[in-house]
């Protein structure tokens, strides 16, 4: 299924359609209004605009496919928590599908409840930080391709960001500047430490992430998701980076801040962490995108790592790249469920000591691999 | 009473006379007799492991300086103040770890000026139960490093265990 | 004209004089009163009222707060026999995310200006359920002299769960009984009615 | 920066208070509150009869009532000069353990949600579902039991109940060697754990920290085997004492502390004599002093009561463990992180409602 094609089918079926409309007014109207309407028509039909209309349409479709999966990450969330736990989950909810709905009601609710700025509260940063931390990790999604042809493209072969990779680890790590400012600016010592928690922690743990990360290119080749999956057709670079994917993957936990390493909320500590003062749907708006980020974190395992598409061709593309980046999140939930959180200084110890270490012998290897020409 | 075991004993049940010297309260008793001989009045054994003894308020910190170092009490169980008519008396359970002692030491203070000694410094455990028996029943301890309420809110007027507070219970 | 005199909502007469702040306000006002008094208010109520009602009811989240007993039946509430995940109620422990207090135990004089705190912080639509004898009327303190006698001297309460200690089964009918209250009071979210 | 944890607090497991002062993320100074929970339980209890006091002795502790209102009954007992049936105290042994293991489940559930393990806590509370349902059969109730009465137990045990306590036993023998792996089998628990909220011995002595945190200081003293009450001096067991002195020597207690009230619970089960279960209770106590003491699952309680003749105390004082055990907090706390603040505070198995009374 090529993305690109598809939106633009349907963009270039409405231009045709609004421009008949021009055309038909232009014929209608007579003398110079004629020829304006004609102009405009003409204007319309540019290809420019239909490839601006496509990115657009091309967005929206991600961003949709984006928030359904979020949704379905919450329930698969709960219920494999639940399963874990020896209970059931949300159940009784709306048409009892499961339960699938809870996701809704929780946001419907969150939409209808009183917002509060807390009177002492910098106003600015408490209202920025929400939108820094939401808008960013969004942008970290569109650069990720579900399949050969189905990414944000510019053109119907590929991807319309180059090093869209690099570009994508850019903005995963805008966030704990978002953290920092919504935590500073709330006026409450807990929101504070959490934080700062998050600014130490999110440092830390980018610098092994990225030197696999690093890893992956040096095999790849490429800065680029397209390149990287491709270099993956014969053999997932999970197999002979094993290091390096174990390495990611515990960086992966940090940096979306789930249960071993979620120091920035620890709930037992810091009531809610960072998120204590919000309220309503900003707190949606963290809740939904904490998700969304360990959504984007299993896309960026897969394509980096799983051979990203590539799967027997029984099954569509991106639906490969999907199942494989729903194992990678409920592996990343099982984690969660069962493990104790870390405190502050044995999470850096672990990651300056030990991470940092292993990260650059992973580094070797991989260089050592590709001067011997295996890749 | 060996085979049940036991809950503390009333007076006048007494034990083998032929087994007194052998058993660690005797020893307790006369030490404390030997040390205190006008102050530490009133002995009397209630069961097995436990006895009683009243020391007159003067003597307490050094009578109790004295069971903490010389006899091994290391550990203060329970402060207890009790009102009466005319006095207020305050229970000191006093036990030792070694020797599984229970020492009741009652000292008592008039009611115009409800003081004593702080024990503070012997025990640290004594902290939180002096300020305690202060929240509730007004009892001075001298030289207690914080000398504050500790259950009621801090400007609470009244002691709420004294037989002339009236509101509720 | 006098610039230090200005209303606070200024009509359309004085629209010049306007500061910005003046001006969102004016047209947050204006907005407001069409949203609220038109029909376009009671039309959008009428379309979204009963979807939003059911989003609430079916989303307790109650806030995370041990008391006394009762507490201990909550916790347990939320433990695999019992299991009030089913109905969609999630523990929070800040009172900014939280849609329902669940006062757990005697109210103290020490912790009563806490607890109204707790309370006022909480966003609305916020509720409040009394669980167990203590917070209903004091229960076995009734008489004491540090005891407030029943939550609802200070807090207006909606739900009252009997039992000392209520037992999980009964809290959690408590959270039905709630989501049929949420029910039956259906609001609009912009008219209120 | 002062930090207040409380009263509101999910650390706090209750009503109280922590102001910590904090240097980074590091504890410089702590200054534990309590008193939001002050019931004036003892000044309630100078008003009541002496068999009204039951109940409220009951709500003393919630995690473990059985407990208190047993210290209760053995204090006025003690006052009244009253034998209890052994039936009845066999009843109320295999009661007290059964209430030890599930206070200790308890506080196994709540020390693991401090820690972030929130299996741990759907674990144990799914397996104290096991002894409450005991105690349900028994008592008839789920937490707060009314079940000691002066001079005995309010009831004999029901039909096959000795059956079902063996099998729970052998259960939770079986789920406690569950839990020690999901705990000690895993490298986070243990780095929150060890060398965490150190508590010497000689300071422990000092500040009068009783029970599994005091055993945990390396001090092996335990009331039921050091002043045995009721018929602990038939039970064969061994109190169980670590010398670590930290937060995981406090945990280690306390899982050994429930395969010892397995063991005891068993022992009491097979030897319980038949006979009367309670004695009637005269309505007036006599004036003078009763004492009581017991091993509560969180330290040394202790009731001393003063009867003047009437049939209500003139005065009853409780001492509570917790309260002592908190006020050390400081000492334990000073130059450890601010995650650990839930670390040690949630190993001493913080029980407000005897606290503060």
């Amino acid at each position: 299924m090529n993305l690109y094609e598809f939106c633009y089918g349907i963009i270039h079926w409405l231009v045709d359609l609004i421009n008949h409309l021009w055309y038909w007014l232009g014929n209608v109207f007579p003398w110079w209004f004629g020829d304006f309407f004609n102009a405009v028509g003409d204007l319309a039909a540019s290809h420019g605009n239909i490839v601006v209309f496509t990115i657009l349409l091309e967005v929206l479709v991600i961003l949709i496919i984006a928030v359904v999966n979020v949704l379905n990450f919450i329930w698969i969330d709960r219920k494999f928590m639940g399963r874990m736990f020896d209970f059931y989950g949300p159940y009784y909810v709306g048409f009892r599908i499961g339960g699938w709905l809870q996701n809704i009601a929780d946001g419907i609710k969150l939409f209808v409840k009183e917002i509060i700025t807390p009177a002492k509260a910098d106003k600015i940063g408490f209202y920025l930080g929400p939108v820094i931390f939401v808008s960013s990790s969004f942008l970290a999604l569109s650069t990720i391709p579900l399949g050969r042809n189905f990414g944000i493209a510019t053109n119907p072969s590929g991807l319309g960001v180059p090093a869209s990779a690099l570009i994508a680890f850019a903005f995963f790590a805008i966030a704990p500047f978002a953290i920092l400012i919504s935590g500073w600016s709330s006026n409450n010592k807990y929101t504070l430490i959490g934080g700062m928690r998050s600014a130490a922690q999110m440092m830390s743990y980018e610098i092994p992430m990225l030197l696999t990360v690093a890893s992956v290119f040096l095999l790849a080749g490429s800065f680029d998701f397209m390149d990287i999956v491709s270099a993956q057709h014969d053999i997932w670079f999970a197999i002979p980076l094993a290091l390096g994917f174990v390495i990611f993957l515990v960086c992966l936990v940090a940096e979306v801040e789930i249960q071993p390493f979620d120091l920035p909320e620890a709930e037992a500590e810091l009531v809610e962490g960072w998120t204590t003062e919000y309220s309503g749907m900003r707190f949606g708006f963290f809740m939904m995108t904490s998700y969304l980020r360990g959504y984007i974190g299993g896309a960026l395992t897969t394509a980096l790592f799983l051979g990203g598409w590539h799967g027997p061709a029984l099954i569509p593309e991106p639906i490969w790249f999907l199942i494989k980046a729903y194992i990678v999140f409920v592996v990343i939930e099982w984690m969660r469920w069962s493990t104790p959180r870390v405190r502050v200084d044995q999470l850096l110890n672990i990651g300056w000591n030990r991470l940092m270490p292993l990260a650059m012998l992973n580094l070797l290897i991989a260089a050592s691999m590709k001067t011997m020409g295996w890749f | 009473m060996g085979e049940r075991g036991t809950r503390f004993l009333r007076e006048g049940m007494e034990r083998p006379a032929s087994r007194i010297d052998d058993v660690p309260e005797e020893k307790v008793i006369r030490s404390l007799i030997d040390s205190f001989p006008s102050t530490v009045t009133d002995f009397k054994k209630l069961g097995k492991g436990v006895v009683r003894a009243r020391i007159a308020r003067r003597d307490l910190y050094r009578c109790c300086k004295f069971l903490k170092d010389q006899l091994g009490f290391e550990h203060l169980s329970m402060i207890s103040a009790v009102e009466y008519d005319k006095r207020f008396e305050i229970v000191y359970h006093i036990s030792c770890y070694g020797s599984c002692l229970l020492l009741e030491l009652i000292t008592s203070t008039p009611k115009d000026d409800p003081s004593v000694d702080s024990v503070t410094s012997i025990w640290g455990g004594a902290n939180w139960q002096e300020r305690e028996s202060y929240d509730l029943m007004g009892i001075k301890f001298n030289n207690h490093p914080k000398l504050e309420r500790i259950l009621l809110p801090k400007d609470t007027l009244y002691h709420p265990l004294r037989k002339d507070f009236k509101g509720g219970g | 004209m006098d610039l230090k005199s200005r209303p606070n909502n200024p009509s359309l007469g004085n629209v010049i004089t306007f500061r910005s702040k003046d001006f969102v306000k004016w047209a947050d006002g204006v907005l407001e009163g069409v949203l609220r008094r038109s029909p376009v208010g009671s039309g959008v109520d009428y379309l979204t009222k009963d979807f939003f009602n059911w989003a609430t009811r079916n989303s307790i989240y109650p806030l995370h707060f041990g008391i006394m007993c009762c507490a201990l039946e909550m916790a347990v509430a939320s433990a695999p026999r019992f299991d009030a995940q089913r109905f969609g109620v999630i523990y929070r422990s800040t009172p900014r995310q939280c849609d329902v207090l669940l006062v757990n135990g005697p109210v103290s004089k020490k912790l009563k200006p806490a607890l109204r705190r707790l309370y006022d912080q909480m966003p609305g639509p916020k509720w409040v359920i009394a669980m167990g004898e203590c917070a209903i009327s004091g229960g076995p303190f009734y008489n004491s002299y540090s005891v407030v006698p029943g939550v609802d001297q200070f807090i207006p309460v909606d739900i009252y769960i009997p039992g000392c200690p209520a037992r999980p089964e009964a809290l959690i009918d408590g959270f039905i009984k709630l989501q049929k209250m949420i029910k039956e009071s259906k609001k609009g979210l912009l008219t209120g009615k | 920066m002062w930090i207040n944890m409380g009263p509101q607090h999910p650390m706090t497991h209750g009503l109280w208070n922590l102001r910590i002062k904090v240097d980074g993320e590091t504890i410089v100074d702590a200054e534990p509150e309590v008193g939001y929970l002050h019931r004036g339980i003892e000044k309630l209890c100078e008003n009541r009869t002496y068999t009204q006091i039951i109940p409220i002795a009951d709500r003393l502790c919630y995690g473990s009532s059985l407990t208190w209102s047993h210290l209760y009954c053995m204090t006025i007992e003690d006052l009244m000069g009253l034998e209890v049936p052994p039936r009845a105290e066999y009843i109320r042994v295999v009661s007290i353990e059964m209430q030890r293991i599930a206070s200790h489940l308890m506080w196994l559930a709540a020390y693991a949600v401090d820690l972030g393990a929130m299996i741990g806590f759907i674990y144990t509370m799914r397996d104290r579902e096991v002894f409450i349902d005991l105690l349900q059969a028994l008592t008839g109730s789920r937490l707060t039991y009314n079940f000691p009465r002066i001079g005995g137990v309010a009831h004999d045990i029901p039909p096959n109940f000795e059956r079902d306590s063996l099998r729970a036993c052998d259960y939770m023998e079986k789920k406690l060697k569950e839990y020690e792996d999901l705990f000690d089998g895993s490298k986070v628990f243990m780095m929150r754990n060890q060398g965490v909220g150190v508590l010497r011995k000689e300071d422990a002595m000092n500040l009068g920290v009783t029970g599994p945190p005091l055993r945990a200081s390396g001090v092996k003293y335990d009331l039921r085997k050091d002043m045995p009450y009721s018929v602990y001096p038939e039970m064969d067991f061994e109190p169980a004492t670590h010398p670590d002195c930290d937060c995981y020597a406090r945990y280690r207690v306390r899982m050994d502390e429930m395969y010892e009230s397995c063991k005891i619970i068993r022992q009491a089960v097979q030897k319980m004599p038949k006979g009367k279960w309670r004695t009637v209770a005269p309505r007036n106590a006599p004036a003078g002093t009763g004492l009581g003491r017991v091993e509560d699952p969180r330290g040394e309680g202790m009731m001393y009561v003063v009867g003047d003749g009437t049939d209500r105390p003139y005065r009853l004082k409780i001492r509570s463990p917790i309260f002592v055990t908190v006020s050390a907090a400081k000492k334990m706390l000073v130059g450890y992180k601010v995650a650990d603040v839930v670390a040690i505070m949630g190993g001493l198995d913080m029980c407000i409602g005897e606290a503060d009374r």
